[in-house]
């Protein structure tokens, strides 16, 4: 019984010990350097959202907005998880 | 605590009932891990998009006629350069190319080559790239999920663009973005600005909008003043609004909460407790209000562990298919993201006080009635 | 609705102190019940019943008060993340100021988390004794606290809900910077006078705790948690930041400072607690309560220790004071 | 010794349901001594042995044990006497079917926080002392009942406990296992224990108990015969 228990510590240790380990080495520099050199050819404050063609989301700085209907917001769009 | 005898039986306790305790705790680290795979992915964005407003410029100008956005004439930049205090501005040309017969577009993204610094960057972040062969004739560079839309759509190395008034515009792909940039990337084409205007008929004598930094903050509002005195249909962005929308953009609304939590509090009705008449050998209430808790805590903080792991490997070593769509939409082009491992003992504190204490806090009633038998139940 | 409800920090924030209101105030009603009815020579059922409910109101306070100690340092943190979104923030100082609910909530936060430890010693020393003696001081005080965490709730949540993302407020630099020359500290002490008097108070601290002078460890703790308070903030603050202008409570709980603020706050309120509790527990329990002098002892060396080496690493280091 | 003084239970009293179970009892039980509770059941006997291991409280009266009043204990100090002073025995063992002998019978010691080696010690001498130590490490629900009724004595003992109860041992027992029980008691009571016994089992008046039976009902303590 306690053989057990330890073997699913020893599981637990391993686990967040690698987990741990993957934080630790990613190569955070390189991948920072390349968004960067991206962003400096644009300079465009932007996701690369995958919205639909009239949710604006952040690009245009425009709320989504239904193009018939202006006042009411289109249930299609993420608002869901955008806290808009 | 220290008492060994104690772990040893709660030990035995969770071991000799483990497959009542294991469905509990299937169940919550799956909740632990939807939760924390969520804030994961979030906190991620948010990272990478904080360091994207670091390289932001602080103002943008746009023209506004009536309520919509039009180009801004070339005279703009040196009105604007002409005010004490700017520095670094910049014309932007871009726009979004509709490609209807599947409604997905591209960010099509004008570049002035004779620009030093954004020729230089070219060089840097597209391997390979010898500018003057790329400058010699009229030719892009395409985001990953462009790349991937064009494969799939058997245009061979270049797309033919159609401007407003019907011609073609046959466009050759040189070379692509990296994949690693995809969260700013995926749906992006760079292009000489010539080209881009020609594609959207723009006039020659016009931007997109300017961009432009004011390093002294001091001079802000300054600055502000006298852009609504340059022009009455001017717009300007902040850095400030745009950290705003940012910041708002991944807090999420309660539903996803709420639903969260109505699976937590189904999780509490398998709980069925076993009555233990411990009281008739020597064990007092607290005994075994302390032996439940304990018991209790052991497996929430193991779905805890448990969920945090799982949500680890989901996000950050595969990278979240399908949650990510649900971040970053999945109405366009679709977007594979590397996420960078973001965790901080705050976010794991999170979890922890959102998952724990109300489950913690639900079972101590039921608990308290298993501690204080009666003693006639408990002689039985 | 305020944006700010949005931030995932504030709402699990706010979920867990709702939480535990909630079980608050099962346990008050049931402790009022208690109170009226409790009578311990009665050999009713009735009585009885009590007796059996009395543990259940106990178990349910005691981790309600373990919770709110836990959610203080995460309060601490929830208001220091904020501070991206409120204009002029660069830290929790600037967002806890950013109305006039903000350090009343904090104070009151304290103060609960004091009253909630002493509740906690008090309910174990009830539980050692065969006749529940301290029975209707601890549930008369446990009512009381009862009353601050309401008057907290709706304290949060006016708050929460009053922070504009609109308008600026200011930073750590302004409020605890030294504005047109005046002086900051009380009593028009300077830095030397300020860091005298802090070492005098901590020595009389430790030899209360040592020599278990309760009366005399009782003022010195609240001299000391209060000098200690200018001193950190005016001084050893400085050492952290490494940056004689940089003065702020808050800016130390930070990442880039290694979270140590954190421990800096939780050692110095766990010693001041164990040291001016040990004259009131010592009058309930009509004798002296030998732990709260260690406890006292260690962390208050502990946090002496603490900001003293700051100092001490940055002479090394750099070989000049600020 | 155990001093039982104007003992009465009253269950759920000024109810109509107010059921007086315990009338004016009285009675001294001495250090060694063996008394054997007779009569049918709802005679109060079951209630008796729970108030006087203080599990249950009376409605007035009171139990001395050792020159305590244990009658009017908060309920860690009436645990803490029942895990030092009282071994209990139940008709239906009341023991944990998916733990082991062992286990089950350690139970009692857990909250004394003594040390493993200790526990480990006792458990061992107890499961000794009622023959069972052979089936240390087998799950109750493997045993038979004379078996689960050895680990239920194992359990009573294994805390040394100056007093020993028995809530009808023998009911659920074949003659020949009651028969084993019987001779324990005799063992026991050799030992020096108080052993009090709530039986309607005639066997015990076969054994040649005659002289400590007193005889209950409705609840009211009959003189000894």
């Amino acid at each position: 019984m306690i053989k057990g228990f330890l073997v699913l510590a020893l599981l637990y240790t391993a686990a967040l010990t690698s987990i741990t380990a993957h934080m630790l080495f990613f190569k955070r520099d390189s991948h920072r350097e390349k968004i960067m050199q991206t962003l400096s050819i644009v300079n465009l404050p932007t996701l690369s959202l995958s919205t639909s063609y009239m949710a604006a989301g952040i690009r245009g700085y425009t709320k989504p907005s239904n193009p018939s209907y202006p006042d009411m917001m289109p249930i299609d769009t993420m608002s869901f998880v955008y806290g808009e | 605590m220290a008492n060994s005898t104690f772990l040893r039986f709660l030990l035995l306790l969770l071991y000799q009932y483990r497959s009542k305790h294991a469905g509990i705790a299937v169940i919550s680290s799956l909740i632990v891990a939807l939760l924390s795979a969520v804030l994961f992915i979030s906190q991620s964005i948010q990272a990478e998009t904080a360091l994207q407003l670091k390289a932001q410029p602080d103002f943008v100008v746009q023209r506004i006629r009536a309520g919509k956005r039009i180009d801004v004439p070339v005279e703009w930049l040196e009105e604007i350069q002409e005010i004490n205090g700017v520095s670094s501005v910049t014309p932007r040309v871009y726009g979004e190319y509709y490609f209807s017969p599947r409604e997905e577009h591209f960010l099509l993204f004008g570049v002035d080559f004779f620009d030093e610094q954004s020729s230089k960057a070219i060089e840097k972040i597209v391997q390979e790239t010898d500018l003057r062969k790329f400058l010699s004739k009229e030719q892009m560079i395409v985001g990953d999920g462009v790349k991937k839309f064009l494969q799939e759509h058997y245009y061979k190395g270049f797309y033919n663009f159609k401007n407003p008034d019907g011609e073609i515009i046959k466009v050759p792909v040189y070379s692509s973005f990296d994949k690693e940039t995809n969260i700013i990337s995926n749906d992006m084409i760079i292009m000489p600005m010539e080209l881009l205007r020609s594609i959207f008929a723009m006039d020659e004598e016009t931007l997109t909008d300017i961009a432009f930094n004011v390093p002294n903050e001091a001079e802000w509002d300054n600055v502000l003043t006298k852009l609504h005195l340059l022009h009455y249909d001017i717009r300007v962005i902040t850095k400030e609004e745009i950290t705003k929308s940012y910041h708002n953009l991944f807090n999420y609304k309660g539903g996803l909460f709420l639903a969260l939590y109505l699976i937590t509090i189904m999780t509490f009705i398998l709980i069925i407790y076993q009555r233990y008449a411990m009281v008739a050998v020597g064990w007092s209430i607290k005994d075994v209000l302390k032996l439940k808790f304990f018991e209790t805590s052991i497996i929430v903080l193991l779905s805890f562990i448990n969920g945090v792991i799982i949500a680890y490997c989901y996000v950050y070593l595969f990278d979240a298919p399908l949650l990510s769509n649900l971040f970053l939409g999945s109405e366009n082009l679709s977007n594979e993201v590397a996420f960078m491992p973001v965790v901080d003992f705050g976010l794991l504190g999170s979890i922890f006080l959102f998952f724990g204490i109300p489950f913690i806090a639900a079972v101590l009633i039921p608990v308290w009635k298993i501690a204080v038998t009666e003693p006639k139940e408990a002689m039985k | 609705m305020s944006e700010i409800f949005l931030s995932n920090e504030v709402l699990i924030y706010l979920l867990s102190e709702s939480v535990i209101y909630v079980l608050i105030l099962i346990a008050a009603l049931l402790s009022l019940q208690l109170i009226i009815k409790w009578d311990f020579g009665s050999y009713s059922e009735i009585q009885f019943t009590l007796e059996k409910r009395a543990y259940l109101v106990m178990t349910i306070i005691t981790f309600a008060f373990i919770v709110k100690i836990a959610t203080l340092p995460y309060f601490a943190y929830g208001i220091d993340k904020l501070s991206d979104l409120v204009p002029g923030a660069m830290c929790a100082s600037g967002v806890i100021g950013a109305n006039e609910y903000g350090y009343p909530l904090l104070g009151l936060k304290i103060a609960t988390v004091f009253i909630s430890g002493t509740w906690i010693i008090i309910n174990n020393l009830d539980l050692q004794s065969p006749n529940y003696p301290f029975f209707r001081i601890k549930t008369g005080l446990f009512l009381l606290i009862a009353i601050l965490i309401s008057i907290e709730l709706f304290l949060d949540f006016t708050y929460f809900g009053n922070i504009t993302t609109t308008k600026p407020v200011s930073c750590c630099s302004v409020t605890f910077g030294q504005q047109g020359g005046s002086n900051p500290l009380p009593f028009g002490l300077d830095t030397a006078k300020l860091l005298v008097l802090f070492y005098l108070f901590y020595f009389m601290t430790a030899i209360s705790a040592i020599g278990r002078y309760a009366a005399t460890g009782f003022v010195a703790n609240i001299l000391f948690l209060v000098t200690a308070y200018y001193a950190v903030v005016y001084f050893f603050g400085t050492y952290i930041y490494e940056l004689p202008t940089h003065k702020c409570p808050f800016c130390m709980l930070q990442k880039e400072y290694y979270y140590v603020g954190y421990l800096v706050w939780a050692s110095l309120f766990s010693g001041t607690f164990f040291g001016i509790n040990s004259l009131p527990l010592k009058w309930f329990a009509k004798k002296d309560v030998l732990y709260t002098y260690k406890f006292s002892l260690f962390f208050n060396t502990l946090f002496v220790l603490l900001v003293s080496a700051y100092v001490l690493v940055y002479y090394l280091k750099n070989g000049v004071w600020l | 010794m155990i001093r039982i003084k104007n003992l009465d239970k009253i269950f759920n009293p000024s109810t109509k349901k107010a059921a007086h179970v315990l009338k004016e009892i009285n009675l001294q039980i001495n250090k060694g001594e063996l008394v054997i509770l007779k009569g049918v059941s709802g005679s109060g006997k079951s209630t008796l042995l729970s108030i006087i291991s203080a599990m249950d409280k009376p409605t007035s009266g009171e139990v001395i044990v050792d020159g305590k009043a244990v009658s009017k204990l908060p309920d860690i100090h009436a645990s803490h006497f029942r895990a030092n002073s009282i071994g209990f025995i139940f008709q239906h063992f009341n023991l944990l079917d998916e733990l082991s002998v062992k286990d089950n019978i350690s139970i009692v010691l857990i909250p004394l926080g003594l040390s493993i080696k200790t526990v480990d010690e006792k458990v061992q001498k107890s499961m000794e002392l009622a023959n069972i130590s052979h089936k240390a490490d087998q799950q109750v629900k493997e045993l038979s009942g004379g078996e689960k009724q050895r680990c239920a004595i194992a359990r009573a003992l294994v805390n040394d406990p100056g007093i020993i109860l028995c809530d009808e041992p023998t009911a659920n027992l074949d003659r020949t296992n009651s028969l084993h029980f019987i001779e324990l008691v005799k063992t026991l009571q050799k030992m020096g224990k108080t052993i009090v016994i709530a039986t309607h089992d005639p066997l015990f008046e076969e054994a040649g108990f005659h002289d400590s039976i007193l005889h209950m009902s409705d609840g009211e303590l009959g003189e000894p015969k």
